[in-house]
């Protein structure tokens, strides 16, 4: 079982998911770089969060167009696992394998705090170590994580049950209050339609050792290795 | 040329009949504009120098002392600590995003220049009050996000720092930035010349016209005019800085650098003389060779130029193809511009030609140096004298602890650093909204506490304790999360020094500092001085502000603020007196900025320290909060806001109730504990000659507090929680 | 030869920023303002060229690039010279 | 009423942003791009009012909010109905 992180300049997230992979987790992982265009040997590739390129002219826009990302979509289109955190959702959005859009925090402020989140398909790949509706609490920390998606958009998310994850209130209630950048509906994460590409603004990485306060986003990172080992749902 | 060259660089005619004297000629304009950045007090502190030799710099523990880009601490392992701090605060009040974006950038540069991966930065914030002033509220909020904007995108957790206002700053905010960075001790590197034909480089991002004359307008007071001729503004680039930072890692990893500093102030004649000086050596360069992005720009633009993310490397001759690799990996422009003479000199050519040449040490070392008159002001004496029996009794202490709470200097800076990513890197055990911010050091079982700290007021009051005062409480912040102190930047904020009261205020903190520094052996080893911040209405609060450092050698022992547990007994270490003078109760309650600063006996604090050190270490505490502004009722509160527990206090005192709740005096620390540990605590404070008293014990929702009896204070700690957050968000919209 | 760009949102999706602007505008007094929306501008120096080809070529910058179809809409210029 | 506000980097004054943008078109095989710069449209709504007084309301408010003048500079359109 081998995962990829895949460095574009300006990435920043690389070395806390490598952290928790390696060391945490004792897992096999690279840093890839971003001009690689050969990923075949991973079975897992994220994109960390961070400032690719800056984040210049919209998050994302540029690192989608690095070599690196054809390979991308294609382990993608072969129903390989790919998670793109924070940054990695927003370049994941802007090379079409998720639907949608991340545009600036309604409050116009970047945004760094941990948050709950609730848990609203657990039969994908990532989540498959939860519970449905299960509350966990993740740091977020971005400045555009207001997830936008048209009407017609949304209503095929929620019909293909994409929606993954929720911004919630600690009780597990999805309501105004507990959104913290006006994403729409609350969204905080989406799969793709096949359930193997997740985008998430929350940072699981940061919550995965008790010395920094929280190891609930380890979940997510277990629920990735039981799925490889098993090779299939329960 | 004018009569009067001088003028226009901003130097004095003694000035510039020294500059005669070194060259024997006049200097033509370009070596004119050299000398005037070199020689201005933000590149040769030519007003502060001579006090520096007060500060101790040097012990066992210090690999490099002042005078370098940063400097550096062993924390064992090999491994040790760069650290610097660095003011932008008239860039910041001119264009607040840009100018505190920049700042960060230059801190940052100054750390990885050393060879240090930057891990964490600080910064300490003044601004005019802001309930009721738009254009503050615009700096306030400008700075930062810029802060953030910079740190955020270049991937460096902000971890810590302070936000005060106070009308003083009214005209002139303060923006000091803070970098930490790790080093290994065979990889320091050092911002220096050496050996005959070896190769000067310049990488990073291109020269323009911007930034001219940033050191010079930092070296003036800020007024309408100079606000708007002088728009030496930058825009930031923090992506190019990632890159750059990325690339001068890897460098710094081969062996091909001789030596390496950035370009900040006074751009390329600084790094240039300054690299040539230290390496008692020469250096010729050609500004034709050096990467622009404006047309037509004349020797002297290229030279003072203070573009932002740029470094200046002297390479062994016959790696530039090696060292261009690197860049071209991380897309970065790279350029051989000049290389390493022995005859001492400066020599500036363009296309081949000699444009400009003189004495590198005169540039970096011998700009004239000033012992300023110094007198005492005239208002000290007036404003200390504070009769408590005129002060008015409050009635409801309750209505008093909520109109603290709502003070824009105790209120919960949440607003802040929630908008700086302070995790990235996932090192961070605590993060800001406590004492020091505590950062794991990877590799290793360590961990850096650090923390920046400065009551102004004080230091107006009587800026010698004042300043004492802010080693202390540094080193208390540091303490109380289980660290021992390591070491100081310092960045010292101050008015015109040619006005003996205001040199007095700095003569008086820098004693100050020494003072403390030496009696709890901390030695300061970078620092910053920034003049000059005044207007022509009022000079800043005298604002000396400590940046410190503290090991905490295992991450097992990392103390915390907040109570842990109901039942746990609560005690206070250190005694209260009638201490309100220059407090903030004063301030909000009874509009008054006067009256005598807290006493500080360094004796008694150094035991303190030891005494809360020795607890962690024996685990017989469960949390521990240093006392300041606001006095024992802030600190109950802000431990109570972290815990979602109560407490029940209750204390007997010959004080009135308002100033034993307020009072300010020093050398107090809040610790919470499990009753069978009671017995040991006290058996230690007696050890170490400690007051403390048992105040009460943690319990659940409220706090109540009874003096002599009667019950002050019965509050929902839920609404002390709401008030102390929603303060700022109210305020800034 | 020039080009500008103009990128904006599309009609119906949020604009916090226009909306601080707005706000940030009524509160200096300026009442008369209803409504704020902000976009970018985008000036491109190019090699002369056909101007034929140069829309080409633009518009394929503004769909791969220089906007996001899913919430903005772009429009442009050539400025000869 | 309305009005567009281009609010733009003073020449001279970097343009990061700018920068990235043409490095991208770049490697996505536009060459031909030498230079890009990025700045700020501000659409605005206005109550209808004379022209004259529009342009000096217009101008105020760019030079207190809308344009940070010691990097940036301004123009703008008044657009009748
Ligand atoms: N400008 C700032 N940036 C980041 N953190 C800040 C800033 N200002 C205050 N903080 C954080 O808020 C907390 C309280 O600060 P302060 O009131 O100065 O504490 P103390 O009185 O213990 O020194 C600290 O954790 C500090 O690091
Ligand atoms: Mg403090």
């Amino acid at each position: 079982m081998k995962f990829g992180v895949v460095v574009f300049p300006g990435s920043n997230c690389d070395i806390d998911c490598y952290k928790v992979l390696s060391n945490v987790l004792k897992k096999d992982v690279d840093y890839v770089w971003h001009d690689t265009e050969n990923i075949e040997k991973y079975d897992v590739i994220i994109l960390p969060g961070g400032f690719s390129y800056g984040d210049y002219l919209r998050c994302g826009a540029i690192a989608r167009f690095s070599k690196i990302m054809d390979s991308v979509v294609k382990h993608a289109n072969k129903g390989k696992l790919v998670i793109g955190i924070c940054n990695g959702f927003q370049i994941l959005t802007e090379v079409g394998l998720l639907p949608g859009a991340l545009i600036r925090n309604n409050n116009l402020k970047f945004i760094c705090k941990t948050v709950p989140i609730r848990v609203e398909n657990n039969t994908t790949p990532f989540t498959l170590n939860c519970e449905k509706g299960q509350v966990i609490n993740i740091p977020i920390a971005h400045g555009e994580g207001n997830y936008f998606i048209d009407e017609e958009g949304l209503a095929q998310l929620e019909k293909n049950n994409q929606i993954v994850f929720r911004y919630c209130s600690e009780e597990g209630l999805i309501d105004e209050k507990s959104n913290p950048n006006g994403s729409v509906k609350n969204i905080a994460g989406i799969c793709n339609k096949a359930g193997n590409v997740l985008g998430m603004m929350p940072h699981p990485e940061r919550a995965s050792e008790l010395l920094l306060g929280n190891e609930d986003g380890l979940i997510l990172f277990k629920s990735i290795i039981d799925y490889l080992e098993r090779g299939h749902f329960e | 040329m004018n009569n009067k060259p001088w003028e226009s660089v901003g130097l004095t005619r003694e000035e510039y009949d020294k500059i005669l004297e070194i060259l024997g000629r006049e200097p033509n304009n370009l070596e004119l504009n050299m000398y005037g950045v070199m020689w201005s007090e933000h590149c040769s502190y030519k007003n502060s120098r001579a006090l520096f030799k007060h500060f101790p710099t040097s012990n066992e523990r210090v690999l490099q002392g002042p005078g370098e880009n940063a400097g550096i601490i062993d924390i064992g392992d090999n491994k040790a600590i760069a650290m610097k701090i660095e003011s932008h605060n008239h860039p910041s009040a001119v264009e607040p995003y840009q100018g505190a974006a920049t700042g960060v950038g230059g801190i940052i540069r100054d750390i990885f220049a050393m060879g240090a991966r930057p891990i964490a930065l600080l910064n300490s914030l003044r601004f005019g009050e802001i309930e009721d002033d738009a254009h503050m509220r615009y700096l306030f909020s400008g700075v930062v996000s810029g802060i953030g904007g910079y740190g955020n995108c270049i991937g460096i957790p902000t971890v810590g720092g302070e936000v005060y206002f106070n009308k003083c700053y009214k005209g002139n905010p303060l923006v000091n930035a803070m970098c930490i960075g790790v080093i290994e001790h065979d990889k320091i590197h050092r911002g220096t010349a050496a050996g005959v034909g070896n190769l000067v480089m310049y990488v990073g991002a291109s020269t323009g016209r911007d930034g001219i004359g940033g050191a010079s307008f930092a070296s003036v007071e800020l007024t309408e005019e100079t606000a708007v001729k002088k728009s030496a503004v930058q825009v930031g680039d923090p992506f190019m800085e990632k890159l750059l930072l990325e690339a001068c890692l890897e460098l710094l990893d081969t062996d091909y650098v001789v030596g390496i500093q950035d370009l900040g102030a006074a751009g390329l004649t600084s790094a240039c003389s300054e690299m040539a000086s230290r390496g008692n050596s020469g250096m010729v360069i050609d500004v034709s060779l050096v990467p622009r992005r404006e047309e037509g720009m004349l020797p002297v633009e290229v030279m003072i130029s203070e573009s932002q993310e740029r470094m200046l490397l002297v390479i062994k001759k016959g790696a530039e193809e090696k060292v261009k690799k690197i860049f071209d990996k991380w897309g970065l422009h790279s350029a051989v511009i000049g290389k390493v003479t022995d005859d001492g000199m400066l020599t500036i050519m363009e296309n081949g030609k000699i444009v400009g040449r003189v004495p590198a040490k005169s540039l970096a070392d011998e700009a004239p140096k000033y012992y300023r008159e110094y007198e005492k002001p005239e208002y000290i004496d007036k404003k200390r004298a504070l009769s408590i029996d005129k002060l008015k009794e409050v009635n409801d202490l309750n209505e008093v602890l909520f109109k603290m709470i709502s003070s824009t200097n105790l209120c919960s800076r949440e607003w802040v650093y929630n908008q700086y990513d302070y995790q990235v890197r996932t090192n961070t055990v605590i993060t800001p909204g406590s004492d020091a911010a505590v950062i794991r050091i990877d590799e290793t079982n360590k961990a850096i506490a650090a923390t920046t700290d400065c009551n102004s007021r004080y230091c107006y009051l009587n800026p010698r304790r004042g300043a004492r005062i802010a080693v202390a409480e540094a080193a208390r912040n540091i303490v109380v999360t289980g660290g021992k102190p390591l070491a100081i930047t310092d960045g010292l904020n101050f008015g015109n020094p040619e006005k003996p009261d205001r040199f007095w205020q700095f003569r008086e903190s820098i004693l100050g500092i020494s003072e403390a520094c030496r009696k709890f052996n901390i030695p300061v080893v970078s620092g910053n001085v920034s003049f000059y911040n005044e207007t022509p209405e009022n000079a800043i609060y005298p604002t000396p502000i400590i940046g410190m450092i503290g090991l905490i050698d295992d991450l097992d022992k990392v103390m915390t603020m907040e109570f842990k547990e109901e039942g746990d007994i609560i005690v206070l270490l250190g005694s209260t007196k009638e201490e309100i003078g220059a407090s903030e109760y004063l301030k909000v309650i009874h509009g008054l900025e006067l009256g005598e600063v807290p006493e500080i006996d360094l004796d008694l604090e150094k035991r303190l320290q030891d005494l809360c050190v020795e607890l962690i270490d024996k685990k017989l505490i469960k949390s521990a909060h240093d006392l300041s502004e606001g006095g024992l009722a802030l600190a109950l509160s802000e431990c109570l806001a972290k815990s979602n527990l109560g407490a029940e206090i209750s204390v007997d005192t010959d004080l009135r109730e308002d100033i034993y709740l307020f009072s300010e005096s020093q050398s107090r620390i809040l610790v919470s504990l499990d009753t069978n540990n009671v017995d040991k605590l006290k058996e230690l404070c007696n050890r170490y000659e400690i007051p403390f008293t048992v105040l009460g014990r943690t319990i659940k929702d409220k706090l109540s507090i009874k003096i002599n009896g009667d019950l002050v204070i019965d509050v929902k700690v839920e609404d002390i929680t709401d008030k102390l957050r929603s303060v700022l968000p109210c305020i800034m919209g | 030869m020039k080009a500008v760009v103009y990128v904006t949102l599309k009609k119906g999706i949020s604009d916090p920023q226009g909306n601080a602007v707005k706000e940030a505008l009524d509160s200096l007094g300026y009442r008369e303002v209803n409504k704020v929306r902000i976009g970018k501008i985008i000036e491109l120096e190019l090699e002369d060229m056909d101007k034929e080809e140069a829309e080409i070529k633009i518009k394929e910058m503004c769909e791969k690039l220089l906007a996001n179809t899913v919430m903005e809409k772009y429009s442009f210029e050539i400025l000869e010279g």
